[in-house]
């Protein structure tokens, strides 16, 4: 096991590579002029060209992308044209506000997406099956940012029961330990964070997870039947077993392995949702950053944001594989 | 009588790649080392149990699969090197048909183009000659000229098989390999394919290399039968003289092992113990002994080679 | 069940009709009412999308600034928005935005796609490794964010967000095809075809591409809604077709600084989005259950 | 009687109408006998079994008529509770495919457990060791090893011997196999039969036995009951059925089976295909393709006639009986 996800970490570099090139070349190649976009618009040409020269923009492009690559293994992306700070301690300094509302919407979506699908299932073509794939089909043809608006709409501005944006009522952050504001505030007991933390936590994750929801349910839905019809179905209640250990146990056990799947994917897409409700939330995260360096032609802050958003996913995509093994005897890792 | 085709040391391995990083690469010696020869007009049964490497071993003959090492000498010329327009020249000669009526079709043709494309690939015919060869086609098969236009899924499995048969004989092979051709059928559709590969065969002076693992089938239409075991042949006789007097362990287990409709007759059986062993990792030596009832000290060390008893009759086993 | 296969069994005598499998399918398909609404939908908006000039009671792009933000009226029916311009013509002048990337951009990934997946999945060994490799990279960001990555580069406009869109969704449609071709390479009418003299060419295209359409189609229409909601998601950042052009996404966005007391400014073209995104969903089940003979009943 | 099947009739709606799968079938079995319902695919066989066991999937399947009566009590009469009361207890079932048929996820020990602690009242340990020495009983070598095994661990025959075990570890009456040796080699299935004819004396299970395999049923069963097209056309003895078929049916699958014993140039065939289901012949359903075939065969359904002791489905003796033919 230890052997196997040694493998599959040496395994990532040739795509870390591969993404950090693409990235690279795509930032380089088309990007507007950094040098012009840092001295604004009344920059003479030779200031221009002067800067450049700093940047080492004249280089060509491998030198470039290898002082860059020196960098990152270095654990420095570089700093942002505008701030002029690090990127590596801005993305950071952010990145537990987006996993914290990433973790959230997640563990929304399986709760439900799952409950529902296995529901559905179990009464197929009944009514209550048709209201959960209507609300499905809904989740999925949504674009969440506008949930997000309609959200705020009807429960912050309309019903005044929570707030519009944000992540915790100004003055009330709890003492940083892990930097999730929801465990932070618990650990230190401090309850009115823990009621604002949630409070401001509920909108966006709902908007966020309900795509994932939705898929999630369809997924769980089709798979619970598939799997309702295989032999070893027949056999368990051939055994005279109860439908709801046949269900529960024999059928959604086999049916995890095709959803943690999912899940997995979702958790991934997820981040790059959160750039959508962050930027409608305020949420202070890095995907509201992102998108604010992207306007601004920020490409440091952009090229940074996306490399480190794609190691997450594909640790996301390990920690999926590894869980198979642990559902799926058939499958061994060695 | 001359052979029409003759198999030498045969071989096909398949790899399984295995280890980390640095490949160690194992083999599942699916067939190892197989000789044997199928004569002019005759059909030759090969009968063994599931993962004996008998269909491998006809996917080799009709070159849909590259044979590690050996030969397949088709007229007297070796077939496994032949490539690009020699190779196409020789599919004609050979052609095969396939267990599964339901899958051996491709459903989004009509029965008609499935019958025609091999005179069209091969240009046997043109314009309404290939027309005219498919009706004729599926006259010989017992189907109707109506049924030309309908597509797989709207056919019985029975029926399904003869557009399989019709397939194969567009091209005007020499040899037909049939690979468990009635296997998925009912008994009643059984005899009714059965019959028709008899009396194509007499017609069209077919050779046939009919792969199939039941026993009592493979009799009724093979003139030699040959059993194998792991990969390897194990015993090659006449028919008659294999199922009257079987010489090797497997083969007598075999035969007492096939349930016979007549409760009037119990028979002594003989039961094996345990399962095939893995092709990836079989027996030393003879590699029936872990299950035979007659192993001796040298079968566990010694391969036994392919002897011959008289008769047409050859076996490889340490007690002859 | 062992009634299945009973269930084709044709009669001797040629009492029925022949039927393709196609044709099948489309009967199969016409009656699933969900699927026929999505299917109506999109004709429906496709005829907005050729037609939607005649429709717009206003110029979508200029607006009166003293009526701006208006709630909906008979005069506007679905109000004005912050320039004050007609939303009601715009969301109409939208739709050909929408439905142009939508399709243009799934069309240039499945082509991509299928060339890609088959020569994987048909050639294995090394092509396959290189060309799962390359998909792996792609695959390696959470598509939206990849997508908005290529926008940030490539600079703003409608061509643009095509590209962007369809480059990060090729590798979906290559693993689907892949896989297909995977699972059908070795079935025995592939064999047979390679024994009858077909070449490589002959088998990919007559016999084994035609006999995986069914899952990529699927996956094709259904795309469309994805790509939409890309297409929307890029506008709304600032990213997708620039203004004054009306696209749904971007008209969220620029509203999204008056929605406090002028909901309907993203009401309806949210609405809009959810439609169209949900006529596609709803053909593309329909199309599943229609070409998945496991499904059917 | 240990179990009596009456007037059995299942439905399944399919597209395009309503299949009498099983079309009022009778048929009995007493304890410690061995019955092998034989016929080919489409005769509705497999139906009858899961109609017995109540596993019918519904929809698109229903059991719309007949009694089965197990000990005399009649199981479609019962409740939901009570039938998962005497599934895997008092009857219990193995099917065709022992590769699919066990779940890939538990291990065979939990599996076969499963059962002992529903009907028995068993604790998990207490089960686990019946498990064992079921796994022994079936003769699976160093079975406290193989109880932690998970099912593709197994090759086919070692994974029939678990459903065996697990079938009768709660000690039934009635052991349904439905095509138990179908999916296995010749070698594997003469072992498989060997087991189940060893430990049903052993037990005094009785056996329903499905199968198309004549020569299986020739092998094992005690009494014979032929089905074609959801009808009984023929009941009787093994050897009655076998020395002496009734029914043209019966006496042309006879026919058709190349065998190993004799050598015949042609086979015997029985002409024509199975009718469909959906558009059933208005007479009798094996007409069209009988070589006895007269008038009235086209015309009318014929009853089951009692003839010497026996029953068959088919005019020929009705007519016999009356004296006029």
């Amino acid at each position: 096991m230890v052997k196997y996800i040694i493998k599959r970490l040496i395994l990532l570099i040739p795509v870390l590579l591969g993404v950090s090139i693409m990235v690279f070349v795509v930032m380089h190649v088309f990007q507007a002029d950094p040098a012009s976009i840092i001295l604004g618009q009344h920059a003479t040409a030779e200031q221009i060209e002067k800067l450049r020269q700093e940047l080492g923009l004249n280089n060509p492009l491998y030198v470039q992308y290898w002082d860059f690559l020196k960098g990152a293994l270095q654990g420095d992306l570089g700093s942002s044209l505008i701030t002029k700070t690090p990127v590596v301690k801005e993305i950071l300094s952010r990145f537990p506000a987006t996993i914290e509302l990433a973790l959230a919407a997640i563990i929304i979506a399986s709760i439900f997406g799952i409950s529902i699908g296995v529901i559905s299932a179990v009464k197929q073509n009944s009514i209550v099956d048709y209201i959960g794939m209507v609300f499905a089909l809904l989740g999925v043809s949504m674009p969440i940012f506008w949930l997000g608006l309609i959200l705020i709409v009807i429960f912050a501005v309309q019903m005044h029961l929570l707030p519009v944006a944000g992540r915790i009522q100004i003055g009330l952050e709890p003492a940083h330990i892990t930097g999730f504001y929801l465990i932070d505030s618990l650990l230190t007991g401090n309850m009115a964070s823990f009621k604002s933390a949630l409070s401001h936590i509920i909108l966006p994750a709902v908007a966020l997870g309900s795509y994932s929801t939705a898929i999630i349910a369809r997924m769980t839905r089709s798979t619970m039947l598939e799997i309702i019809g295989q032999d070893y179905i027949r056999t368990a209640r051939a055994k005279g077993l109860v439908e709801k250990v046949v269900i529960l146990q024999h059928a959604l056990r086999n049916a995890l392995i095709p959803i943690i799947t999912v899940i997995g994917l979702q958790l991934g897409s997820l981040l790059g949702g959160a750039v959508l409700t962050e930027t409608v939330f305020s949420w202070p995260g890095v995907g509201s950053y992102t998108v604010e360096a992207i306007l601004k032609s920020d490409y440091p802050v952009v090229q940074g944001a996306v490399i480190l958003l794609a190691v997450v996913f594909v640790l996301v995509n390990l920690a999926v594989d590894l869980l198979y093994a642990y559902l799926d005897p058939r499958i061994k890792y060695s | 009588m001359e052979a029409l085709l003759e198999v030498v040391n045969l071989k096909k391995y398949f790899p399984v790649e295995s280890g980390f990083l640095k490949k160690s690469v194992e083999y599942v010696k699916a067939v190892d080392d197989v000789s044997f020869k199928i004569y002019r007009g005759e059909t030759l049964g090969l009968v063994g149990e599931s993962g004996c490497g008998k269909s491998t071993t006809g996917r080799m003959l009709v070159n849909l699969l590259k044979p590690t090492s050996g030969e397949v000498r088709f007229e007297g010329k070796d077939i496994t090197k032949l490539k690009g327009a020699e190779e196409r020249e020789f599919r004609k000669n050979i052609q095969i048909i396939f267990q599964d009526p339901y899958a051996s079709l491709n459903p989004r043709m009509t029965v008609g183009d499935i019958i025609a494309e091999p005179i069209k690939i091969n240009r046997l015919a043109k314009g309404e000659e290939v027309e005219k060869r498919v009706l004729k086609l599926l006259e010989y098969v017992g189907l109707a000229s109506y049924h030309r236009n309908r597509y797989p899924h709207e056919f019985s499995g029975g029926q399904r098989q003869r557009v399989g048969i019709a397939r194969a004989l567009a091209v005007n092979p020499k040899l037909i390999v049939c690979d468990e051709p009635v296997s998925a059928l009912d008994v009643s559709i059984q005899a009714q394919v059965l019959n028709l590969l008899d009396d194509l065969q007499k017609e069209f002076k077919l050779t046939y290399l009919f792969i199939a693992h039941g026993l009592n089938v493979v009799k009724h239409v093979s003139d030699r039968v040959g059993v194998m075991y792991l990969g390897k042949l194990v015993e090659i006789g006449d028919a008659d003289s294999l199922y009257d007097n079987p010489l090797h362990p497997y083969t007598k287990a075999l035969l007492s092992a096939i349930p016979v409709p007549d409760p009037a007759k119990k028979r002594e059986r003989i039961i094996l113990s345990g399962d095939v062993p893995s092709p990836l990792n079989p027996p030393e030596g003879c590699r029936f002994h872990t299950r035979c009832q007659s192993c001796m000290e040298i079968c566990k060390k010694k391969e036994p080679e392919l002897k011959d008893v008289g008769q047409n009759h050859r076996v490889a086993c340490h007690l002859y | 069940m062992e009634l299945n296969r009973e269930e084709n069994v044709m009669l001797e005598g040629g009492v029925e009709k022949t039927s393709s499998p196609w044709r099948n399918i489309w009967s199969e398909l016409v009656k699933n009412k969900a699927a026929m609404v999505g299917l109506s939908i999109i004709v429906i908006l496709i005829l907005i999308a050729l037609f939607g000039k005649y429709l717009m009671p206003y110029d979508p792009n200029t607006g009166v600034l003293a009526e701006s933000l208006q709630k909906p009226s008979s005069a506007h029916i679905f109000g004005t928005d912050e320039q004050g311009r007609d939303i009601f013509s715009r969301i109409i002048d939208g739709t050909k935005i929408s439905l142009r990337v939508g399709i243009t951009a799934v069309a240039i990934a499945l082509t991509a796609g299928i060339i890609f997946g088959s020569f994987a999945g048909y050639y294995g060994g090394k092509i396959d490794m290189y060309i799962m490799r390359l998909m792996d990279i792609i695959l390696a960001f959470p598509s939206l964010l990849l997508a908005i990555a290529f926008m940030s580069a490539l600079g703003k406009g409608i061509d643009k967000a095509i590209i962007a869109i369809s480059i990060v969704t090729i590798p979906e449609y290559a693993r689907i095809v892949r896989g297909s071709i995977l699972s059908v390479k070795e079935n025995e009418y592939v064999q047979a075809a390679k024994a009858i003299g077909n070449n490589d060419m002959g088998i990919i295209f007559k016999h084994i591409l035609p006999n995986v359409m069914s899952p990529i189609i699927v996956r094709a229409t259904l795309g469309i809604s994805t790509a939409i909601l890309e297409t929307s998601a890029l506008g709304f950042l600032g990213l997708g077709i620039q203004p004054p052009q009306a696209e749904w996404g971007s008209m969220l966005g620029a509203g999204r600084g008056y929605f406090y007391n002028a909901p309907h400014i993203v009401l309806f073209p949210g609405i809009a989005i959810t439609i169209t995104v949900l006529a596609f969903n709803l053909f593309g089940d329909g199309l599943r259950d229609a070409l998945d003979p496991k499904l059917r009943k | 009687m240990l179990l009596q099947v009456k007037n059995l009739k299942t439905q399944f709606k399919v597209k395009g109408g309503v299949v009498n799968a099983v079309d009022g079938v009778d048929f009995e079995i007493d304890r410690g006998e061995v019955v092998s319902i034989v016929g080919e695919s489409g005769s509705g066989k497999s139906v009858t079994s899961l109609s017995i066991m109540g596993l019918i999937p519904n929809p698109p399947g229903k059991v719309i008529d007949g009694e089965i009566l197990f000990k005399g009590e009649d199981l479609l009469k019962k409740t939901k509770k009570e039938l998962q009361n005497i599934r895997g207890n008092e009857i219990s079932m193995i099917f065709q495919e022992p590769m699919t048929s066990l779940n890939p996820v538990f291990t065979i020990g939990k599996q076969i457990s499963e059962a002992l602690i529903k009907h028995k009242n068993m604790s998990r340990e207490e089960a686990l060791k019946k498990s064992i020495e079921m796994l022994e009983l079936v003769g699976i070598p160093s079975p406290e090893k193989r109880v932690k095994d998970y099912p593709h661990q197994l090759s086919g025959g070692m994974r029939q011997r678990v459903m065996i075990a697990m079938a009768l570890a709660c000690g039934p009456e009635l052991l349904i196999a439905d095509e138990p040796t179908t999916a296995l080699d010749v070698t594997i299935q003469a072992q498989i039969l060997d087991l189940m004819l060893k430990l049903k004396d052993k037990l005094g299970t009785s056996i329903l036995l499905i199968t198309h395999d004549l020569g299986v049923v020739a092998e094992v069963s005690d009494r014979v009951v032929v089905m074609y097209c959801g009808k009984v056309v023929e009941k009787g003895t093994v050897m009655e059925i076998f020395e002496r078929p009734l029914h043209p049916y019966t006496e042309g699958l006879l026919l058709s089976i190349p065998r190993v014993d004799e050598k015949h140039d042609k086979l015997f065939m029985i002409p024509g295909v199975v009718p469909n289901p959906l558009n059933m012949p208005k007479g009798c359903a094996f007409a069209d393709r009988c070589h006895r075939c007269e008038e009235i065969c086209k015309k009318e359904v014929p009853p089951l006639v009692e003839y010497e002791g026996r029953q068959v489905r088919c005019f020929r003796y009705l007519n016999h009986k009356e004296g006029k033919v």
